[in-house]
């Protein structure tokens, strides 16, 4: 069994408030030194085979289809060691 | 190796950890005695989650009898209390079963899903009484609104049961919040779900029928909220070292929402003979009270309980506490079409067990057999306590300390403002806004009215749309509770009642939800035994009965508790909606009237807690002959259409009632009062209300109050964009709305 | 001829009754439609209503549009079928790309139920026909990721084609240009966040009958074709 | 400027109803050979100056406090290349 890490982030030029509100936040609570905050999402897909190239390949299928909406947000898919 | 009954009986010495599962040593030995040998590790799960207090209400048992034995005759009650909840007939065939539940400490650890599966749990003890669930209303207490872990909990609070509750498609049509440093570190969340059903439609949690099969459905079984169980499982008989078990539980509510539906069309298919749903103590529990109820007996085999963790044992499934799970009833012929329905929505469903004549619960594992009770021991001879009582050491002191001595406010016009942005008495919106109100488009009243409001229309597939509707609404203010919680009580029963009766309402049913400290404090369970001798008094008088509710202890850090804190919620029917008042001004040019007398009552105020952190003295009189026929004059008056709008005095008095009155149309009003102003505008005495009546009607309607005797003030008129107290304030209606709209932005952003 | 307007439930949808009611209300006949059929039922029109399909998981609307009966919607769609969508309807048209953009979680980060002053900005759609242009009217919104987005290129098209529908009064989520409802390019595909199937009583919902025109417009639309 | 990317997972052993929806979902997609997704947030901080040892505490204590909820959550932190 392996695990492959599908990583989805809102595209630079959206506008991210969640990681903004955290940004903001963040001097409030005594933390500086941060000039800004991402929030994206992340998949951990366990396959029950191995993490060949076209398991690989599924997966980045599922991921350009379903688990980003590639209108807003970019992905990467990695196998996690 | 896997405790098991035969090695049980052959080990009578060997040391059980009862105690770390909260048992005493003499429940313990009744365990024995009933068994007639040392309880296997899955006994002894099953009788320590049956018998806890939680589940048991072994220290609240002996008071909350008297809503039985006081309760007033009541036509409208088809099911009282000891169900999952209580159902009372509202008219043309239909009835409603509602129920208010606490999930408070899971909320402090865990502010989103502690909020969030508490709204799931409640719900589903309404679906499980064949209604389908169409609203929910939440009363919150927290600490001090600038305090800080009331930033953390309170946002996460309101988060959880948006998320949930929104997701579920049941509007919010009210509740409470309420600040209090008394609840830093015991917040108070109270859930309350009302569901419709055809009268000849209710379902009860039994089990009949020897060869009936028992079927699990609903989400699989985790290592939810089982922290006590790793006990259990490890301590004492597993070698292999056990994962972390979390005491947090999570929610699905795209699972619970499947369930509805699921639950709905399975009802309608008949093909459901008993049910149960699974809260605390879970398959412990829905196994034990089905087969108590049913025949008497059942046998299941635990291999057979879907596992999200397929490491868990049985005494951990026994007690996991996973949500959106029922257990049905259901006759083998009827499982194909049982299968299909769920299969629909996809809910996974299994067969368990089987129903069976023996009068024992029997349980496997492996091919052994862990379990073999007679379940109404577990489910209904749980022990009882008739724990000591004493009136707390100051109480004599705080009654004494009454509040004459405080300075009296020069400028009533700051007092007001003061009082309107004060954050138990400003603008929820910031937390209504976050509930969907609107969903099922039969809300007829939601936030800012004085009680929510419901059609009864088209709640099932066929049924006759109808004109009539439901009112509820919950109340309990703390502090009066502290200074008397007998009179506390029946206060929060009264403004509760009387919020249904302003809308037009009739009063029908009650529901409660006791939240207190440590019954094993004499004093915390003198608190708890007046507001129940309260209460039940007061639902006396009232004639509405007590249908179900929810006791929660040990709301207390160290060896302070919570303010004793007693939620009602009351039920009302109305035959038209369209008859219902709306709350406060609609129009320019009505009378303005005030019904109900008047006293200097300032004990455990608003005022008194805002203007001088003061609490001391006795609550406002509680006078429920006035408030009963102050009901029947709003009903009466709504019914042949004389009221325009109304609003309930309450916290704050009447200066409060006024201005929320003003905002929510913006239309002003001109007033003026004859006694003593302060005492006028800013007593909380009980049983008044502000009305509006068109000047053309305003006749009939005094020859009404006074039939009833209910004194009647003609205060003034509607009209302008200002709050005018002749002679003593006016403030305009923008400055109140910003005033009042402001605070909770504010403090939470 | 009987106007047939089909209403399509997945698990998790919310406000198909209400929208089955609003059609009923204008005298249409509302047609159920089950997200696992392949079946369109031969209607004259689709309503995809609010809720929460698939409980809003991984996306709103990310999992909905794979459904059976989206692969018979899409083309019909494409094809000129009226097709509404309201909030989480809205969110599954934009996933099926049956409308361009996406909506985004609120800018406040919090869920916002509130009556809404809105704009209708054209009613050269079959959904809004009976509305004048510009007017204004007040619907109920309730959602948390109602905020509009697109690139910088389709929305200059959006608005140098008219497809903006409906705009916020008073913008509530964050959404650019103001953007509450848009259609297609051919104009039979709307979609909106606020609810008019929650404006079409007096006595329940909210303070206005407001939302009655989406469904008088497609009927008008409908008995005169 | 570093980048700090902390990734939020629930813990393995509480439930995780948006992995479990997704996973559901996929057979019916089309997609076959996955056997469970797990669903957690990803965070990347973007650091004014660079991701030395104290900038890099600062954020664990941020992880911990701010951005998982250590109830329900683990996390992990870590430079990006
Ligand atoms: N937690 C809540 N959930 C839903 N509605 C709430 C909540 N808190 C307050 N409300 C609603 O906001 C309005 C004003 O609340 P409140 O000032 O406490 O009313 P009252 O003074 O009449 O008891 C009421 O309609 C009430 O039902
Ligand atoms: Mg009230």
């Amino acid at each position: 069994m392996a695990r492959v890490i599908v990583d989805v982030m809102l595209k630079p030029e959206i506008l991210d408030p969640q990681g903004q509100a955290i940004a903001r936040a963040l001097p409030r609570l005594g933390f500086s030194g941060v000039a800004a905050v991402r929030q994206g999402k992340r998949f951990e897909v366990e396959l029950e085979g191995p993490a060949d190239e076209a398991a690989l390949e599924e997966v980045r299928k599922m991921a350009e289809t379903l688990l980003a909406n590639t209108v807003i947000e970019d992905y990467t898919v990695r196998v996690d060691q | 190796m896997t405790d098991n009954v035969e090695r049980a009986a052959g080990t009578p010495d060997e040391p059980m950890p009862f105690a770390e599962l909260g048992m005493k040593q003499d429940e313990y030995d009744r365990v024995k005695e009933i068994l007639g040998r040392r309880p296997t590790g899955s006994e002894l799960a099953i009788y320590s989650v049956m018998w806890s207090e939680h589940c048991s209400y072994k220290s609240s048992k002996v008071h909350l009898k008297q809503f039985a034995t006081k309760a007033p005759k009541s036509d409208a009650l088809l099911v009282g209390m000891g169900e999952n909840a209580g159902v009372v007939d509202i008219g043309d065939g239909w009835a409603a079963t509602f129920k208010i539940e606490s999930h408070n400490h899971p909320s402090y650890v865990e502010p989103h899903q502690g909020a969030a599966t508490g709204v799931g749990g409640i719900v589903r003890d309404i679906m499980s009484m064949g209604a389908r669930p169409i609203a929910v209303m939440d009363a919150l207490r927290f600490g001090g609104a600038d305090q800080n872990d009331t930033r953390r909990v309170l946002p996460g609070v309101v988060e959880g049961i948006s998320s949930y509750g929104n997701c579920l498609g049941l509007p919010n049509i009210g509740g409470e919040v309420v600040f209090d440093p008394c609840y830093i570190g015991n917040p108070l969340v109270n859930a309350l779900c009302v569901g419709l059903l055809r009268k000849d439609q209710i379902k009860l949690a039994t089990a009949p029928g020897p060869g009936n099969k028992v079927v699990l459905f609903g989400a699989s079984t985790g290592p939810d909220g089982i922290g006590g169980a790793s006990v259990l499982a490890s301590a004492t008989f597993e070698d292999e070292s056990q994962a972390k078990r979390p005491a947090v539980q999570v929610g699905d509510p795209f699972m619970e929402k499947l369930l509805i539906e699921c639950c709905l069309e399975l009802y309608a298919a008949d093909v459901v003979v008993g049910i149960q749903d699974l809260g605390a103590a879970g398959v412990s529990c829905a196994t034990t009270e089905l087969a108590a109820k049913g025949t008497g007996g059942m046998s299941v085999d635990l291999n057979l309980v879907p596992l999200r963790d397929p490491s868990l044992r049985p005494e951990e499934i026994l007690m996991s506490e996973s949500q959106e799970r029922m257990m049905a009833v259901v006759r083998p012929s009827d499982i194909p079409a049982f299968t299909a329905i769920c299969e629909k929505w996809d809910v996974p469903a299994t067969v368990i067990g089987e129903v069976t004549d023996t009068g024992r619960l029997v349980m496997t594992w492996d091919g052994e057999v862990i379990v073999d009770i007679p379940p109404g021991t577990a489910a209904d001879d749980g022990p009882v306590y008739e724990r000591p009582l004493r009136e707390p050491a100051g109480q004599a002191a705080l009654n004494a300390d009454v509040p004459d001595r405080l300075d009296r406010p020069a400028d009533l016009r700051a007092t007001l403002l003061e009082l309107l942005g004060s954050p138990n008495l400003a603008s929820k919106e910031w937390v209504t806004s976050q509930y969907d109100r609107y969903v099922r488009s039969n809300t007829v009243l939601a936030q800012p009215a004085d009680a929510g409001m419901l059609r009864v229309s088209e709640v099932m597939a066929g049924a006759e749309p109808t004109t009539r509707g439901i009112a509820l609404a919950t109340d309990g203010n703390g502090r009066y509770a502290k200074l008397d919680p007998y009179a506390g009580a029946q206060l929060a029963l009264a403004e509760a009642y009387r919020n249904v009766a302003v809308t037009g309402a009739r009063p029908l049913a009650v529901t409660n939800c006791l939240n207190f400290g440590s019954p094993e404090d004499p004093e915390v369970m003198w608190q708890f035994a007046e507001a129940v001798r309260g209460l039940a008094d007061a639902c006396r008088t009232l004639g509405v009965p007590v249908t179900g509710g929810n006791v929660s202890f040990y709301n207390q850090t160290g060896a302070t508790a919570i303010h004793p804190t007693p939620v009602v919620g009351v039920l009302g029917v109305i035959d038209d909606v369209a008859r219902r008042v709306p709350t406060g001004f609609t129009t320019e040019g009505l009378r303005v009237a005030l019904l109900g007398e008047t006293a200097a009552e300032f004990g455990g105020s608003e005022w008194a807690h805002v203007a001088h952190g003061h609490l001391g003295g006795l609550p406002p009189q509680a006078d429920l002959e006035a408030e009963r026929s102050l009901a029947a004059v709003l009903v009466s008056a709504a019914a042949e259409g004389l009221l325009e709008g109304s609003h309930d005095l309450s916290d704050g008095g009447l200066a409060v009632a006024l201005a929320e009155s003003c905002l929510a149309r913006g239309v002003g009003a001109s007033v003026s009062l004859t006694d003593d102003a302060f005492t006028g505008l800013f007593s909380e005495s009980a049983a008044r209300a502000l009305v509006t009546v068109r000047p053309e009607a305003f006749d009939r309607f005094a020859k009404l109050c006074a039939d009833h005797e209910v004194p009647c003030y003609g205060l003034g008129a509607t009209g302008g964009a200002s709050l005018v107290v002749e002679g003593v304030l006016e403030v305009t209606v923008a400055e109140l709305r910003e005033t009042h709209a402001g605070t909770l932005p504010a403090l939470f952003g | 001829m009987s106007a047939r307007v089909g209403i399509v439930t997945f698990p998790g949808t919310l406000d198909d009754q209400d929208a089955a009611r609003a059609v009923r209300l204008v005298g249409a006949e509302a047609v159920p439609l089950w997200h696992a059929d392949h079946d369109l039922k031969g209607v004259d029109a689709v309503f995809l209503p609010g809720g929460f399909s698939y409980g809003d998981y991984l996306r709103c609307g990310a999992i909905s549009r794979f459904a059976p009966l989206m692969r018979e919607l899409v083309p019909a769609a494409r094809q000129g079928l009226p097709v509404l969508g309201t909030c989480n309807g809205f969110q599954i048209l934009c996933e099926a790309h049956l409308l361009p953009g996406a909506l985004t979680r609120n800018a406040s980060l919090h869920y916002v139920c509130r009556d809404q002053r809105l704009k209708v900005e054209t009613t050269a759609t079959p959904w809004t026909n009976a509305f004048a242009a510009g007017q204004e009217i007040v619907l109920p919104i309730k959602h948390g990721e109602g905020r509009y987005v697109a690139s910088a290129d389709t929305l200059a098209a959006l608005e140098a084609n008219g497809q903006v529908v409906v705009r916020y009064l008073g913008n509530p989520n964050g959404s650019l240009n103001d953007i509450a409802g848009i259609r297609n390019e051919a104009g039979n595909v709307v979609g909106l966040m606020p609810h008019p199937e929650h404006a079409v009583e007096d006595l329940v919902g909210a303070p206005s009958t407001d939302g009655l025109g989406f469904f008088t417009s497609i009927l008008k639309k409908l008995v005169d074709a």
